[in-house]
């Protein structure tokens, strides 16, 4: 038997958080219950402890597990925005969700799954990283077993991710079927040759795969259990999945679709520049009317993922780089809203109702303030993150002949001008009221979250450049497969 | 010439159980036409050199996982009692959709797949050196798929300790 | 010196955070004096020798998409840029406010607004552009009248969505950039050199026209500005009006002329057209206006048709008197705005029933009044006469119809502007209410205003600084669009810019 | 000798009898199974390419399939008995407190 | 002659230092300054009168430029001021009788809270005046007319409690502007054709516009000229502008504003030598005002009303004379006019201010033995202003009426004749009304204070003796006197100036203003009030004295028209355009509501979402390939 050349630095971030949730679990066993919560510190040092590894692995291509899984620019990228949200995952928890060893345990393996689902070329890996991915979720979702809200989140995810998954599997079956292998890079190759069984095998499997990965991105019409979801999950499980799940479909869908699947023969591109449309014009659409500002996030998710989804669509070097990029905006800027979400509730979701906003800004001014500067990034206004994130997708649309897309886009955010500005508005309007219905204080750690992702909005948001020049070597790593 | 008429019954016993589980309205025939197609399942296994899997199927599925399902569907009295009817057709044109797409589904995967003229030319019997052998199977598994092979653990570590906390009473192991 | 420019203001605003509030107003107003300050020291450096700008600063700021931070200094903006230092001071002293962040929102607004007259590099432009918005957005919502929180969506949404067209617009440009360059840029000047295919000048001018268009505003794309210019406090609707519309006229002078000189041909009658009416349509419905403040705003919808439609004819006398206009517009409407807006704390209202009598009960403040208004409607020997005549004139050199047409307004404007002024002034006071406060200017307003009222008898009779200012860069315009100027005497054969 | 796409047109039958199911079943139990029901219709699948490419890789998917909806099934029932334990009628389309 | 701005400066401070330090100053401090700035401007022009006189006839004209306007593009302004003779006579009787008006208003105005205003306001006015008759180019000579319509506004309104003085500022501003509209669009014209707007550069090259050119420029010229000296049927402002104090018409609505539009036809005769057609219809509406106006006046009620329209009729006189070119009889009874009719108004100012305010004639009479000052000096003035032999009226009407006639003129001619008729009956009508009889008010009349009778005085002088600088037959200093201004360019002299005068026309016109002298004597010297009139000649009077309903026309056409448009167009803005925009939010909120049942909450539905959507996906990429 020849074993394969296993190099741990491939999978390096991946072993410290399956580390340190085995850790994590193995403390529990002695720490009496009521001490439990101070795991969740634990399990911010193993995330911080991946983070702080990346920079070390930017400098090689890490090939593991003998082709199946490798640590390019690409998937450091992603793990970065993947790692970055289980942060918050960990920051936000403390006061909504009790965590324990379980929570952390989860929330790390849920971590772990994204990550490998971006960096695995090979099909049984990709399968297994998105099940790792979905199978801590489901359970995260339900973790406020107090709340039907919670629970029902649960169920709607787990049927509607197990129905999707199904669905993916199969769409994995013939793109097996059709060329006989399971890595990408030789699934490409035979492609390439043309030595496919038939081709209508590869559409279907292409077609099949990109509905599982568009459900996990919230595309329409595969988004709707999204907003439940995200209303029903404790406010950090939403904040981590919103961003994690995302970023790391985002890289499974690049991976097979842009890499494996050459578009000039699979012709996915159409297809997915109309799922993109359809999905960002959808979601602003639905956002308009929300009164739950959870709910209104996930429906400024969907958009944002239509958006996202329209880099792919530019089919283009420039394009993944500009995907790349608003994955780590949007990274910002929603955990940012969905920090001062959790700031702003105790144990029951007070800062929910966008109504209780009003007057925000005079009593909770730092709260406020970063609020504003969220929402104004996710409405793309300059110079927060959210408008280079926009202008490279724009930039990728244009220079691929899609300008048709580009006026979508636009139409989009124009829609989007209205809900994500009349929060603002409620905020900075006197209110008469003198109950607030918050929390008087918040956990200190939410406060940090809210800063680190304010500073990360307004930072990148400035300085854009920080982020692209490593992208575009990110982009080169992937293509060079 | 055995295998031709081993699949025509195999298939046969295979689509009667989709549809017990499709059509049956307790869950506990849901289950058991599930245990049925999942045992004729195993047998097409068999007949495609599988037979490592064919084991497993029957052992893990068949066996252990509808046992599961079984043991949930007997706990939950609820699971028990059928949905109210008041309800059944409060999506009413979900049935007729569901039933349209589905079949549209179908006719267009078999579509691709009629066309598909090299799967004629399959000899179902040896295919030839240790192909589905237990021995190639395991060498595939540790060798080239030792990855997701891995990532597995952590699939049944999450499912450990998923349904340690979903099943624990809530609230009365903290504070 | 240029980036000190833009981050006086900015520091300036950080500044205010750290202190205490009682002394907000003094420092703010400090800070804005001192960004006058700098940028009148840097009028003779616009005009040194040397490329198209007299003065620029560059850095890359990212480079993987050929953006640059740059900024640039002729004529044409720095007149643009002293119009917003100036206003920019004199209104954020003009009301004393409880708030410290009114103060910092108001540096804001004009760091961004002197960031969109500064830009050499697209992406920039639309970056101030944008940013602009917020702070007078938050203006509006925070400071505003009754009927604030409407009128504050209504504003940030008709604002921001058209330009976001523009931003499909610059992408656009910059991509025709790497096409032609071989690397993205959204260098004005780089831009320049660009020779753009007939179908992309097209759709990207009227991506660049649709935002300039609701910008300025013109009809039919005007119906935020009632309810902004109503609803906002008096030195932000002064902003809004002088300095924030202009951002738009400039941008059509800046880049959608000298980019697109074809399309600009195309478009140059559909704009008039939308000028032309805009022209009447604003002088009509001012005529019927009860708030004063929409007198003076549909006045404004007018004027700046005007301007348009200067800029419209592509002519190199149209384009100078436009400019000429958008200052001393920029001036009076200023004046009209921060006076009238003292007239309505004084008495309560903005409904001119409720007026009457401020010229016996405040002399003071309605002779400044008077003064503002007979420059609105343009008296010949004050500021307004010279820009109205000017951009009247270049009209007529290339569209004597369209000058026939405009010429009306000149008319109805009298019409308003007196019975405005009439209302407010003449008559007898209200008899009820208002006792308690004598409805007249304070001694820090007198000051404050009065270089405004100074510069339109002085820009009046002698307004010839500006086109000469502005000659170079217009003439570079000119040449790019390629229309042949009237006849000039010998000295214009000095040729500016490329 | 039966061709091998024979078996892929079981396995799409099945399959979308297993979608049926999921869309028409309003007994979460049973929607479960008709998930069921799907993945092992493209367990057959991978079974039949694997045999067509005589390649080991699709038995190991099948493998793996197996082990994860073993252990997704446990996961799903727990939540399912979270949620309807207390509910009189095991009926997902009652789990409607959140929409719009 | 560079210094010559220093006549323009100096009303400019007086009236800078009215508006800013009137208040602290005080009233006798204000008075002295502006009233001392106007006298001291006065003898400034008549110094510049003296050097001019000094020079040979032919180097009779300076054109200092003091800085470059503007420099944009075709537009090419300079600020220079023209002293010539035609200005200078400008500069005299606005210096000069400006002075006395100002004067006089010291005593008038006296008591006023607003002293200080007013007069800052005439310094303003003066100001504006002086630079609309020395300005060189046309732009500037706008700048002047703005300010003097501006000015004119403020002083109209200046009793601004007053409705009907509100109303009829912004009547007599509104109408200004139109006529500046006119000259703007003029100056548009020269601007394209020319390059130039400067009157040497213009008047130098009028050969090069065509003929449809210059008549379009003429007639724009004359729409300005037209408002500014309320022609037919822009005159509609020039008696409700009697709104103002007395001696704001005396100054403004009678000798210097009103008859700028003279001075502009005058100052641009080459435009309308070249423009036949512009000329003849100015002499044409100017001899039909003339007439029309005098009708008017002869059944008027109010004596500032009546001395109104006399100076409208006046008016069209000197608009009949420019426009048949007689250019320097115009001026001639322009000046001439300038003292008589600022004497009529000062003198009725005086019957005014004696009576407590009192304007209705019917409530006076017999002021005769209370104000003889007033009296004698009113009683030149009305001969003047009729026409009555050997006054100054006498010789400049005849001078224009001779010039009409000689020209060929004769139906011009005729109706200046019948209007002179009409002159004298309305103002002897007034006179004798007004000082004979027996007084019918209920006020106690009082002579004036000297401050108001020495300008009266002054102003009598003029009016009696003013008119023998031009004796028919024997003399014309007042034609050689502007002769250099008018032979400059082709066509300012009119050829039959030379003829001899017709002596059986100037026998005629007088034994006719003799007549109608006895007619108002026989009819209105009595000591009651005549209300009855025979019943063919009620509806006459009825339209007469309604002003041929000329404003309730105008207003109906102009004022409803644009106030109902005015409403309408606000209607269309809040409900039509704010409708749109507010209409295409609400349509795409209701996209938004509408997709509200898609999210139903029911899982199975989001499944079939699914599979529909991926049924799709598939049979895009199947089928579509």
């Amino acid at each position: 038997m020849n074993f394969p050349v296993i190099n741990p630095l491939s999978v390096l971030p991946e072993i410290i958080l399956l580390a340190t949730s085995i850790v994590a679990l193995f403390i529990a066993l002695f720490l009496p219950d009521r001490r439990g919560h101070q795991l969740n510190y634990l399990g911010l040092v193993g995330v911080l402890a991946a983070i702080a590894v990346l920079p070390m692995l930017w400098a090689k291509v890490e090939v593991g597990f003998g082709g199946a899984i490798v640590s390019d620019h690409f998937a450091l990228a992603m793990d970065a925005a993947i790692l970055v949200s289980a942060l918050a995952a960990f920051l936000l928890g403390l006061r909504e969700v009790e965590p324990g060893a379980d929570y952390v345990a989860l929330v790390l393996w849920a971590a772990l799954g994204m990550m490998v689902l971006t960096s695995a070329v090979e099909l049984l890996s990709i399968f297994l990283g998105l099940e790792v991915l979905s199978l801590p979720l489901y359970v995260l979702a339900g973790f406020r077993r107090d709340r039907t809200t919670s629970k029902e989140a649960a169920m709607k995810y787990l049927l509607m991710g197990a129905f999707s998954s199904g669905i993916f599997l199969y769409g994995l079956a013939f793109l097996y079927g059709a060329t006989g292998k399971v890595s990408l890079a030789s699934i490409q190759a035979a492609i390439l040759q043309n030595f496919t069984s038939h081709p209508l095998f590869l559409e279907i499997g292409a077609g099949l795969v990109a509905v599982g990965l568009a459900f996990k991105l919230a595309l329409v019409p595969f988004h709707q259990w999204v907003p439940d979801v995200y209303e029903g999950s404790p406010t950090p499980v939403t904040a981590f999945m919103s961003v994690g799940t995302k970023a790391a479909a985002f890289g499974a869908l690049v991976r097979i679709l842009t890499v494996a699947l050459p578009a000039g023969i699979v012709h996915w591109q159409p297809l997915i520049a109309f799922l993109a449309v359809l999905t960002l014009l959808f979601g602003n659409l639905a956002a308009l009317r929300q009164t739950n500002m959870k709910r209104m996030l996930a429906y400024s998710g969907i958009a944002q993922a239509g958006y996202l989804v329209v880099a792919i669509a530019a089919n283009s070097q420039m394009g993944v780089g500009a995907g790349m990029f608003y994955v780590v905006a949007y990274a910002f800027m929603n955990i940012g809203a969905f920090a001062v979400v959790a700031a702003l509730s105790g144990q029951n979701e007070e800062g929910a109702e966008i109504a209780s906003y009003r007057g925000l800004a005079y009593r909770r001014p730092w709260l406020a303030v970063s609020m504003t500067v969220f929402l104004l990034a996710l409405a793309s206004i300059p110079p927060l993150v959210g408008f280079p994130g926009k202008f490279y997708i724009l930039r990728a649309a244009v220079s691929s002949g899609g300008v048709l897309l580009a006026i979508a886009i636009v139409v989009g955010t124009m829609i989007s001008l209205y809900y994500y500005l009349r929060p603002v508005l409620l905020m900075f309007t006197h209110s008469e009221e003198t109950e607030s219905p918050f929390p008087a204080t918040a956990h200190w750690t939410a406060h940090v979250t809210v800063g680190v992702m304010l500073a990360g909005t307004l930072v990148l948001g400035i300085l854009p450049g920080l982020l692209t020049g490593p992208l575009q070597n990110a982009v080169h790593a992937i293509y060079g497969l | 010439m055995v295998s031709t008429v081993v699949f025509w019954l195999a298939a046969a016993v295979a689509i009667v159980g989709a549809g017990g589980v499709l059509l049956a309205k307790h869950p506990v025939h849901s289950a058991l036409s599930l245990v049925l197609n999942l045992a004729a399942l195993g047998v097409l296994f068999l007949l495609l050199h599988a037979e490592f899997l064919a084991v497993v199927e029957i052992l893990v599925y068949a066996g252990a996982v509808m046992v599961l399902f079984l043991f949930v569907v007997t706990l939950l009295m609820a699971g028990t009692k059928t949905p109210r009817d008041e309800g059944r057709f409060r999506l009413a044109y979900q049935y007729l959709l569901a039933g349209l797409f589905g079949l549209i589904l179908f006719v267009l995967v078999a579509h691709a797949l009629v066309g598909a003229d090299w799967m004629s030319s399959l000899a179902a019997t040896n295919a030839g050196g240790s192909f589905g052998s237990i021995a190639a199977f395991g060498t595939a598994l540790f060798t080239k798929y030792l990855l997701p092979f891995e990532l597995t653990a952590v699939v049944l570590l999450v499912a450990v300790i998923g349904v340690i906390f979903l099943g624990r009473e809530h609230g009365a192991t903290r504070k | 010196m240029l980036d000190l420019l833009f981050f006086l203001p900015i520091a300036g605003a950080i500044l205010l955070f750290l202190l205490p509030q009682r002394v907000a107003r003094p420092v703010a107003f400090a800070v804005a004096l001192l960004t006058l300050v700098v940028s009148c020291v840097l009028i003779p450096s616009a005009f040194s020798a040397g490329g198209s700008y007299g003065l620029l600063t560059s850095v890359t700021w990212v480079q993987a998409w050929g953006i640059h931070w740059a900024l640039g200094l002729d004529g044409l903006s720095l007149v643009l840029t002293i119009l917003t230092t100036l206003i920019t001071t004199v209104a954020i002293a003009w009301t004393p406010s409880r708030d410290r962040t009114y103060y910092v929102l108001f540096l804001l607004l004009e760091a961004f607004s002197l960031g969109t007259f500064l830009a050499a590099d697209l992406f920039m432009f639309y970056v101030f552009w944008e940013a602009m918005i917020i702070p007078a957005y938050l203006l509006i919502a925070g400071y505003g009248g009754q009927r604030r929180a409407r009128a504050a969506l209504k504003f940030l949404i008709y604002s921001l969505a058209p330009s976001l067209l523009m931003l499909v617009a610059i992408v656009g440009l910059g991509y025709e950039a790497f096409l032609q360059l071989g690397h993205w840029s959204f260098s004005l000047m780089a831009l320049r050199h660009l020779v753009l295919p007939v179908g992309v000048q097209m759709w990207v001018f009227a991506g660049f026209a649709v935002a300039f268009l609701v910008k300025i505003p013109v009809f039919p794309f005007h119906s935020w500005m009632p309810d902004a210019y109503a609803e906002a406090p008096a030195p932000v609707t002064a902003m809004l009006s002088a300095v924030l519309s202009k951002t738009a006229l400039y941008g059509f002078l800046r880049i959608a002329l000298p980019l697109m000189p074809v399309a600009a041909h195309r478009f140059a009658p559909a704009l008039a057209v939308l000028a032309l009416i805009s022209i009447l349509y604003g002088a009509i419905v001012a005529l019927a206006q009860r708030d004063g403040k929409l007198v003076i705003g549909y006045s404004s919808l007018s004027h700046l048709g005007l301007v348009l439609l200067g800029i419209a004819a592509l002519s190199y006398t149209g384009l100078e008197g436009a400019v000429l206009q958008m200052v001393n517009h920029g001036i009076y409407i200023a004046a009209l705005f921060l006076l009238f807006g003292v007239v309505e704390e004084r008495l309560g209202t903005r409904d001119l029933q409720g007026m009457g009598g401020l010229e016996a009960r405040g002399p003071i403040l309605a002779g400044l009044f008077l003064v503002a208004v007979l420059t609105a409607l343009g008296l010949p020997g004050l500021q307004g006469f010279a820009g109205e005549i000017t951009v009247l004139s270049g009209i007529y050199l290339v569209h004597p119809v369209w000058a026939w047409i405009a010429v009306v307004s000149v008319i109805l404007a009298a019409a308003y502007f007196i019975r405005l002024f009439q209302k407010v002034a003449h008559g007898t006071a209200p008899t009820e209410g208002h006792e308690g406060k004598r409805p007249e200017i304070g001694g820090v307003q007198i000051a404050l205003v009065a270089p405004l009222i100074l510069l339109m008898f002085v820009l009046g009779f002698y307004p010839n600084p500006v086109p000469r200012a502005v000659s170079r860069p217009l003439k570079s315009v000119t040449q790019t669009v390629g229309v042949a100027t009237t006849p000039r005497p010998a000295a214009t054969s000095e040729v500016a810019g490329k | 000798m039966v061709p091998l796409s024979y078996y892929l047109i079981l396995s799409a039958l099945l399959f979308s009898i297993g979608t049926v199911g999921v869309l028409v079943r309003r007994n979460p139990l049973q929607m479960f199974m008709s998930i069921e029901l799907m993945w092992n219709a493209v367990n057959l699948s991978f079974i039949t390419f694997a045999r067509q490419y005589t390649n080991m890789a699709g038995h190991v998917f099948v493998f793996l399939v197996i082990t994860v909806a073993a252990a997704e099934v446990a996961i799903g029932l727990a939540i399912i008995v979270v949620v309807f334990r207390t509910r009189e009628h095991a009926d997902v389309d009652e789990l409607n407190a959140m929409k719009g | 002659m560079q210094d010559a701005i220093g006549i323009l400066l100096l009303p400019a401070l007086g009236s800078l230092i009215a508006a800013v330090f009137g208040r602290a100053l005080g009233r006798k401090a204000t008075s002295y300054i502006t009233v001392g700035a106007m006298a001291a401007a006065f003898l400034w022009t008549v110094s510049v009168v003296w050097r001019l006189l000094a020079l040979p006839p032919a180097q009779r004209s300076f054109d200092p430029v003091y800085w470059q306007w503007i420099h944009a593009g075709a537009l090419q302004v300079h600020f220079g001021l023209l002293i010539d003779p035609l200005s200078a006579t400008f500069l005299l009787i606005v210096t000069g009788i400006g002075f006395l008006i100002h004067l006089y208003s010291i005593g008038y105005m006296e008591g006023d809270p607003n002293f200080q205003r007013f007069f800052s306001y005439l310094n303003l006015f003066a100001l504006a005046m002086l630079l609309l008759v020395t300005a060189d180019n046309f732009l500037f000579l706008l700048v002047g007319w703005g300010g003097v319509g501006v000015a004119s506004y403020l002083l109209i309104g200046f009793w601004h409690t007053r409705p009907s003085a509100v109303t009829a500022a912004r009547k007599a501003l509104v109408l200004n502007v139109a006529g500046d509209v006119g000259i703007m669009l003029a100056l548009f014209i020269l601007v394209m054709t020319l390059g130039r707007v400067s009157y040497a550069g213009v008047f130098s090259h009028v050969s090069s516009l065509t003929s449809l050119q210059v008549e379009l420029v003429a007639f724009l010229l004359y729409l300005g000229a037209a408002a500014k000296s309320a022609q037919f049927p822009l005159h509609v402002w020039l008696p409700d502008a009697m709104e103002g104090p007395t001696p704001v018409s005396a100054l403004i609505h009678a000798a210097t504003m009103v008859t700028a539009g003279v001075y502009l036809v005058a100052r641009a005769y080459p435009i309308f030598h070249a423009a036949p057609v512009a000329a003849e219809w100015v002499a044409g509406i100017g001899a039909f005002t003339a007439l029309f106006a005098a009708t008017i006046a002869i059944v008027q009620n109010d004596i500032k009303r009546v001395i109104a329209y006399s100076t409208v009729s006046q008016l069209g006189y000197m608009f009949l004379a420019v426009g048949i070119s007689a250019y320097a009889a115009g001026i001639f009874h322009l000046t001439m006019h300038a003292f008589f009719k600022a004497l009529l108004f000062l003198g009725a100012g005086s019957v005014i201010h004696a009576l407590s305010n009192e304007q209705d004639m019917r409530k006076m009479g017999g002021l005769k033995k209370y104000m003889p000052i007033t009296y004698w000096t009113f009683l030149i003035g009305a001969a003047a202003n009729a026409g009555v032999p050997l006054f100054s009226g006498f010789f400049s009407k005849d001078a224009i009426l001779g010039q009409a006639l000689a020209s060929g003129h004769f139906w011009l001619w005729l109706v200046g004749v019948v209007a002179a008729f009409f002159s004298a009956l309305y103002i002897f009508r007034l006179f004798f009304l007004v000082f004979h009889g027996k007084y019918r008010g209920d006020a106690h009349p009082h002579e004036s204070p000297p401050v108001m009778t020495v300008p009266l005085v002054v102003l009598s002088i003029g009016a009696l003796l003013g008119g023998y600088v031009a004796v028919p037959g024997a003399w014309n200093l007042f034609d050689q006197w502007l002769q250099p201004v008018f032979s400059r360019y082709p066509g300012g002299i009119l050829p039959a100036a030379a003829a001899a005068p017709n002596w059986g026309a100037i026998a005629l016109t007088s034994v006719i203003v003799l007549a109608a002298v006895y007619v108002a004597w026989r009819y209105f010297a009595g000591d009651v009030v005549r209300e009855e009139l025979p019943a063919a000649l009620r509806p006459i009077h009825k339209v007469l004295y309604n002003k041929y309903y000329i404003d309730e026309l105008g207003h109906a056409v102009f004022v409803w028209t644009v106030d109902r448009l005015a409403i309408l167009a606000d209607l269309f803005d809040r409900v039509v355009v704010d409708g749109i925009g507010m209409g295409m939010a609400r349509l795409v909120w209701g996209w938004g509501e509408a997709l509200s049942p898609y999210e139903s909450g029911y899982i199975r539905r989001y499944g079939l979402a699914v599979l529909i959507g991926g049924v799709c996906v598939v049979a895009f990429l199947t089928l579509v390939q």
